[in-house]
């Protein structure tokens, strides 16, 4: 039983792990249809998990409401949201246009004027942290702080149209020999050359780390997520 | 002074005359009439590391090749046949060096002609349910015939036909030799990962140096405890199939183990099912382990959406509403990061982030106390654990970093020398084998 | 979106604007709105994943094939169904160990997945284009305006290398800083005034030169920079300095430029409200619209002081 | 400078800049403030391309972006069709990303509606078609080399392709002299490989601000003719057609929106910087 318990679930990762592997390298039956496959049934396991969150999304409303904690009503909300959506998308399409998850339904209607808006709203608060944090964090505390700083800024300037009209006024205008100090081609030698090569440098260390991580898992050495023998 | 001038004189007529030696083969390029002759050595092939769908047709590269003249491929099913057009080429394009992953880097793939055609293929008929959910027929692919190939030129007036009439039938192969280099490196990988591994065991106490973002998250943990304030834990955007995901997971076992032994209170809000559980699992073996099964409480480890920015608020929420002095952002994220990173940034937590998403790192740096950067967040359970087992994949990590140093400098020069003998192929071989074909 | 009658476009436009300025209240403050429109939204969502997981996967994937199966293979999609099933055994205690087995089978799948691809996408491709020739013979011509670009720039690097590879120069008398610091800064503006202004061959020559080495200078210190085996002591403090710099460069350059793309979201919501909703609202719409907001404002301060009352008492 | 002062201004309320923000990006989308633009050569390389093309042309427009970039994406979209019917050309738009399907017909039906108001009604099926989306990436790009009419069959009205007059003369991608792809994720790649690198179609790129730098390299390779960029890109357009829209507008905004985030920037340094010199000379002292 003990086998079953502890060594059993490595040796399928172990198994699955090495034949995802093959299958990238293999073109023949029948590795080639593995991958397929696979990723099929990881479709399915996935969406049978999603009744686990839903249960624990159910439990933690209803506890609330149950004991009429601070908010009880929101979670009423909350649950009246979630039902409508899935009745109304899961009922199969019918001839009056109600039902199922077709254009015109009124689960497009509710995806429509309820989650995409609210998504996209919640996006664009970045526009406001961005300023937040840009104000709170760039201060000349060290060196590179300031040249993080430096640097932001000038390709902040450099894509707006004063930028470039101040660009232009310095090489037209006052001297030609100020070329160098076009903010638009400055902006763009920084993000062509040294971004790229830290990129490229970033890159290439989460590419070794993530191939280590991944031989490391399907070897087995890696199995904190197995949890606990219980 | 005068015999300088001289001298620079004569280095003037060296340099025009060498200049006008080099364009002299541009300038003679003018047109002329080349009779068209049928192409020669017209054969097929199967592709190379393909599932057996397609042929490769090769051809030699003809003096008359130029955006005039076209070929023209015809197939049939038996070699006198009626033929089929497939695809008329220019003729000035479709080179076998163009195919690097069939054909491999060999310069003399410059001089032949090569193109990617489908064989015929017999059909059957089968079933499957169309887009708008009604059960349908349709016809699919089921195997290829033995196909025979006819090239012919044309320069628009006349065609001539090639007399070789080749024929293939395609067939699977069991390699990718386009991605041996990658197979390669996960050998050299994989045995550098044992050698080392081995290593550690030995002698446990290798050396690491310190990346201050790691040593932080103990201090974290304490600060809560000592505010009497609960902490937060995000796995981030993926669920737990992604690496990033469960290397973070590897970190939260440290964190509730801390957790867990300070009693104070750890909250992990969740993206997906499947991580939730496993943290559930990771968290209560913490406590088990401290000796404290009945202090874990599964329901501070929940589910609260699984959209991103639904998902977003409801860590947002919990932010403000709960106010955790110390807010843990570790695994790979999206859009969300700065908004999270902001709004705890708000409530005055303590903050550690990490992150393997590109575009991410930044936010995090400027909005957080500390940033694992890339990587650093794959070693941070190695450094938490100090496992020899995971300093020893650091350590194999650090063999594969200093192998690309090597690599790069021994190639730049290489190829630096190569661009003075552009016929000679042994300069690139390091490039070749660094490239994606 | 015309394919909704007048009506319903009208209210799901004042519903979206609702939600809209339900979350924008929340860079004030926490309020019972955003609550409102928090739940709200997340109940959406997650009815919305659920649907999704329903047509697109189990039914589509498993019930389909099973209902009409193609060949005997089709018959083996009992088996996810099975492991998905086994998922459940979390909620027993004595068989949760169960739940390991699907577990297990996503990890290696993803584990497994995961390797080769990175290999060729990201380590392969980016390693492979770092190698570049710095000279291209075709333009390599040597005349006085190029042998004086080539010693400026060789002056650049050796001044930028000897500045970074000591971090004592605090140390040094005045004069010496001086001259490290000028000689920098000089040949930093000669390059530039060079590198934009002589667009002569075998300068270009040179430039590419430059910029092919500060790629491979920038890609080799960034990689060093992470790693573990070795302390950044003496000069290879130095080499870990530089990818530090590199790194500031490309977080500053990244976030300038995301600035941009952030915006235009923050500009569409905007937008959104001004243009489809202020301008077209008529003023039936906010004689209905006004008592229905104070109808909601009046339930969700009652439930906002209800529930308060009651967390007191306990 | 009194410390007190010096210490609100490194500490600013976090919500006095949200305010700042929303008002500055609100001014111009009220009241529109018309700041000069600068047309670079990246745009004039996709106008140019399209303004030279004889009256009749047909043109190939990709709707390849998400509903999520609509604020970046539909000024420039918009402005590339008027080009378009203003100078005469025909327009057939496509897309291989489901959900572009929806931001092209807002988009076509605007700008025809526009025209129409104008009192130059466009007719579907001659001067202007859309294929809908077609599923298969690259694939389907291949397709369409090959055979158009056959890869696409019908439209997203479920028309014949076969018994459309715009069509007529079109038998392979190559028969287009331009396509303009509106993108907001790498699809440009494909179009490059599959449709300019084998049947040397002129390719626009018309992106969002993110995906911009990216693809310089291949603008410099000569396999694009131009680049149209984010909002900034937009705004050139509109300015080399004459007119003032939403991307112009939008530019508005997010001029003053950096402005005023450098602006913010600065006086956290000058109050940080007195700040160090308050502790230096009180430590003198």
């Amino acid at each position: 039983m003990d086998f079953f318990k502890r060594k059993f679930p490595i040796l399928v990762v172990f198994v699955v792990g090495l034949l995802m592997i093959i299958a990238y390298y293999v073109p023949h039956k029948p590795f080639n249809q593995f991958e397929g496959g696979a990723s099929m049934w990881y479709m399915i396991i996935r969406s049978f998990a999603l009744v686990l969150a839903f249960t624990s999304l159910i439990r933690s409303h209803y506890l609330k409401i149950r004991e009429g904690k601070l908010g009880w009503g929101y979670s009423l909300v909350m649950f009246l949201a979630l039902i409508v959506t899935t009745v109304f998308g899961v009922l199969p399409y019918g001839k009056n246009n109600l039902f199922g998850t077709r254009s015109g339904t009124i689960y497009m209607w509710i995806f429509d004027y309820v989650n995409t808006p609210a998504a996209a709203t919640v996006f664009s608060l970045l526009a406001f942290y961005i300023a937040s944090a840009a104000y709170r964090a760039f201060r000349v505390r060290t060196i590179d702080a300031t040249i993080m700083l430096i640097i932001a800024i000038i390709v902040m300037i450099g894509r707006v149209p004063w930028g470039e009209m101040f660009s232009e006024f310095m090489t037209s205008k006052i001297s030609h020999h100020l070329v160098f100090i076009r903010l638009d081609r400055l902006t763009s030698f920084l993000l062509n050359y040294p971004t790229v090569a830290a990129r490229r440098a970033v890159y290439i260390g989460i590419a070794l780390a993530t191939v280590s991580t991944s031989l490391r898992v399907i070897l087995g050495v890696e199995r904190t997520y197995m949890g606990s023998d219980e | 002074m005068k015999q300088y001038q001289h001298l620079y004189q004569h280095l003037l007529c060296a340099c025009v005359l060498c200049w006008v030696f080099i364009m002299m083969p541009g300038m003679g390029g003018c047109p002329k009439d080349i009779e068209i002759i049928p192409p020669t050595d017209f054969k097929t092939m199967d592709t190379p590391s393909d599932a057996g769908g397609t042929l490769l047709l090769t051809w030699s590269r003809m003096p008359y090749d130029s955006p005039e003249i076209k070929y023209i491929i015809y197939r049939s099913e038996s070699r006198d046949g009626p033929t089929t057009e497939v695809e008329r080429l220019a003729s000035d394009k479709n080179f076998a060096s163009q195919m690097t992953q069939y054909f491999g880097f060999s310069r003399k793939n410059r001089n032949t002609h090569a193109y990617k055609v489908q064989p015929i293929w017999k059909m059957k008929t089968v079933g499957r349910r169309g887009t708008d959910g009604m059960w349908q027929e349709s016809q699919e692919r089921d195997y290829s015939v033995m196909t025979y190939f006819r090239i012919g030129v044309t320069d628009g007036k006349a065609i001539v036909m090639s007399p070789t009439v080749p024929s293939g039938v395609p067939v699977a192969n069991w390699f990718r030799q386009d991605r041996a280099n990658g197979l390669i490196i996960l050998v050299a990988m994989f045995l550098f990962l044992i050698y080392y591994i081995s290593m550690a065991q030995r002698n446990p106490n290798m050396f690491l140096r310190k990346i201050p973002g790691i040593d932080a998250v103990d201090e974290a943990v304490g600060r809560a405890t000592e505010m009497g304030k609960p902490i937060l834990y995000s796995t981030g955007y993926y669920d737990i199939t992604e690496l990033s995901t469960i290397c973070s997971v590897n970190i939260l076992a440290h964190v509730a183990k801390k957790v867990a032994q300070y009693d104070s209170r750890l909250i992990v809000p969740s993206k997906w099912p499947v991580a939730m559980t496993v943290c559930q699992e990771v968290v209560r073996e913490a406590y088990i382990n401290a000796g404290r099964p009945d202090a874990f409480n599964p329901n501070d480890i929940y589910f609260i959406a699984g959209e991103q920015y639904s998902y977003t608020i409801g860590v947002d929420s919990i932010m403000v509403r709960e106010r955790p002095a110390a807010n843990f952002f570790l695994g790979t994220f999206a859009a969300e990061a700065l908004i999270l990173a902001e709004t705890g940034a708000s409530t005055g937590a303590i903050q550690i982030s990490g992150t393997d998403s590109i575009y991410q790192i930044p936010f995090f740096v400027v909005a957080c106390d500390y940033c694992l950067i890339g990587e650093e967040l794959y070693a941070a359970s190695a450094y938490l654990a100090r496992n020899p087992r995971l300093v020893g994949s650091l350590k194999s990590q650090d063999a594969g970093k200093l192998l690309l140093f090597l690599a790069f400098i021994i190639g730049t020069i290489m190829v630096t020398l190569g661009a003075f003998y552009p016929e000679s192929e042994i300069f690139q071989v390091i490039r070749n084998f660094l490239t994606v074909r | 979106m015309s394919h909704y009658s007048p009506l319903a476009t009208t209210i799901g436009i004042w519903i979206a604007v609702g939600l809209t300025i339900a979350i924008y209240s929340f860079l004030y403050k926490d309020n019972p709105f955003y609550k409102l429109a928090e739940h709200l939204y997340i109940g959406v969502s997650t009815g919305y994943l659920i649907v999704i997981a329903w047509t697109d996967s189990i039914e589509s994937l498993l019930v389909e094939p099973l209902l009409h199966p193609r060949s005997s293979e089709s018959y083996l999609i009992i088996i996810p169904g099975f492991l998905g099933l086994l998922m459940f055994t979390r909620y027993f205690k004595k068989a949760a160990w169960l739940s390991r087995i699907p577990l297990a089978f996503l990890i290696g799948y993803g584990a497994g997945l995961a390797a080769p691809p990175t290999i060729q996408a990201y380590l392969i491709r980016h390693a492979g284009i770092t190698i570049a020739p710095i000279f291209n013979p075709k333009q390599f011509a040597l005349n006085p305006m190029s042998s004086l670009f080539g010693i400026l720039s060789i002056g650049f690097f050796t001044t930028l290398i000897y500045f970074v590879q000591t971090d004592r120069y605090t140390d040094w008398g005045f004069g010496r800083r001086l001259f490290i610091i000028l000689g920098t800064v000089l040949s930093t503006v000669l390059f530039f005034i060079f590198a934009v202004y002589y667009p002569h061959r075998s300068l270009w020559a040179f430039i590419e030169a430059f910029y092919i080495l500060l790629l491979l200078v920038g890609v080799i210190t960034v990689l060093f920079y992470f790693f573990y085996s070795i302390e950044h002591k003496k000069s290879l403090k130095g080499v870990a300095k530089t990818g530090i710099i590199y790194l500031m460069v490309y977080f500053g350059t990244s976030f300038g430029y995301t600035v941009m793309a952030r915006l235009s979201l923050a500009i569409g919501r905007m937008r959104f409200i001004v243009d489809d909703w202020l301008k077209k609202s008529t003023i039936q719409q906010w004689i209905i619209a006004i008592p229905v907001i104070i109808v909601i404002t009046i339930i969700l301060l009652w439930q906002e002081n209800a529930s308060r009352t009651a967390q007191k008492s306990e | 400078m009194n410390i007190k002062v010096i210490n609100k201004f490194l500490s600013i309320d976090r919500r006095i800049i949200y305010v700042l923000v929303a008002v500055v990006i609100l001014i111009p989308i009220i009241k529109p403030l018309n700041l000069p633009v600068q047309v670079t050569k990246e745009v004039l390389g996709v106008y140019n391309e399209i303004d030279k093309l004889p009256p009749g042309s047909k043109i190939l427009v990709a709707f390849d972006y998400e509903p999520a970039s609509t604020p970046e994406m539909d000024p420039m979209a918009k402005a590339v069709i008027r080009h378009c019917f203003r100078n005469h050309l025909k327009v057939i738009g496509i897309s291989w990303l489901e959900q572009g399907r929806g931001n092209a017909q807002n988009v076509l039906s605007f700008i025809t509606d526009e025209f129409q108001r104008q009192g130059r009604p466009l007719k579907y099926g001659e001067d202007y078609a859309y294929m809908g989306f077609k599923a298969g990436e690259s694939a389907m790009i291949m397709a369409l080399v090959h055979d158009f009419k056959g890869a696409c069959i019908r439209d997203y009205l479920g028309n014949d392709v076969y018994t459309m007059p715009i069509l007529k003369g079109i038998g392979s991608l190559g028969d287009f002299p331009y396509l303009a792809v509106l993108h907001d994720d790498s699809m440009i790649n494909s179009w490059i490989t599959y449709g300019h690198e084998i049947v040397g179609i002129k390719i626009g790129a018309l992106c969002t601000a993110i995906m911009a730098p990216g693809i310089y390299a291949n603008l410099s390779a000569g396999q694009l003719t131009g680049i149209v960029g984010g909002l900034k890109g937009g705004s050139e357009y509109e300015k080399l057609l004459g007119y003032r829209g939403l991307a112009t507008n939008g530019m508005d905004s997010q001029t003053l929106v950096h402005f005023l985030i450098i602006i913010f920037i600065l006086i956290g340094n000058f109050a940080y910087l007195a700040k160090e010199r308050n502790l230096r000379k009180e430590r003198l002292r």
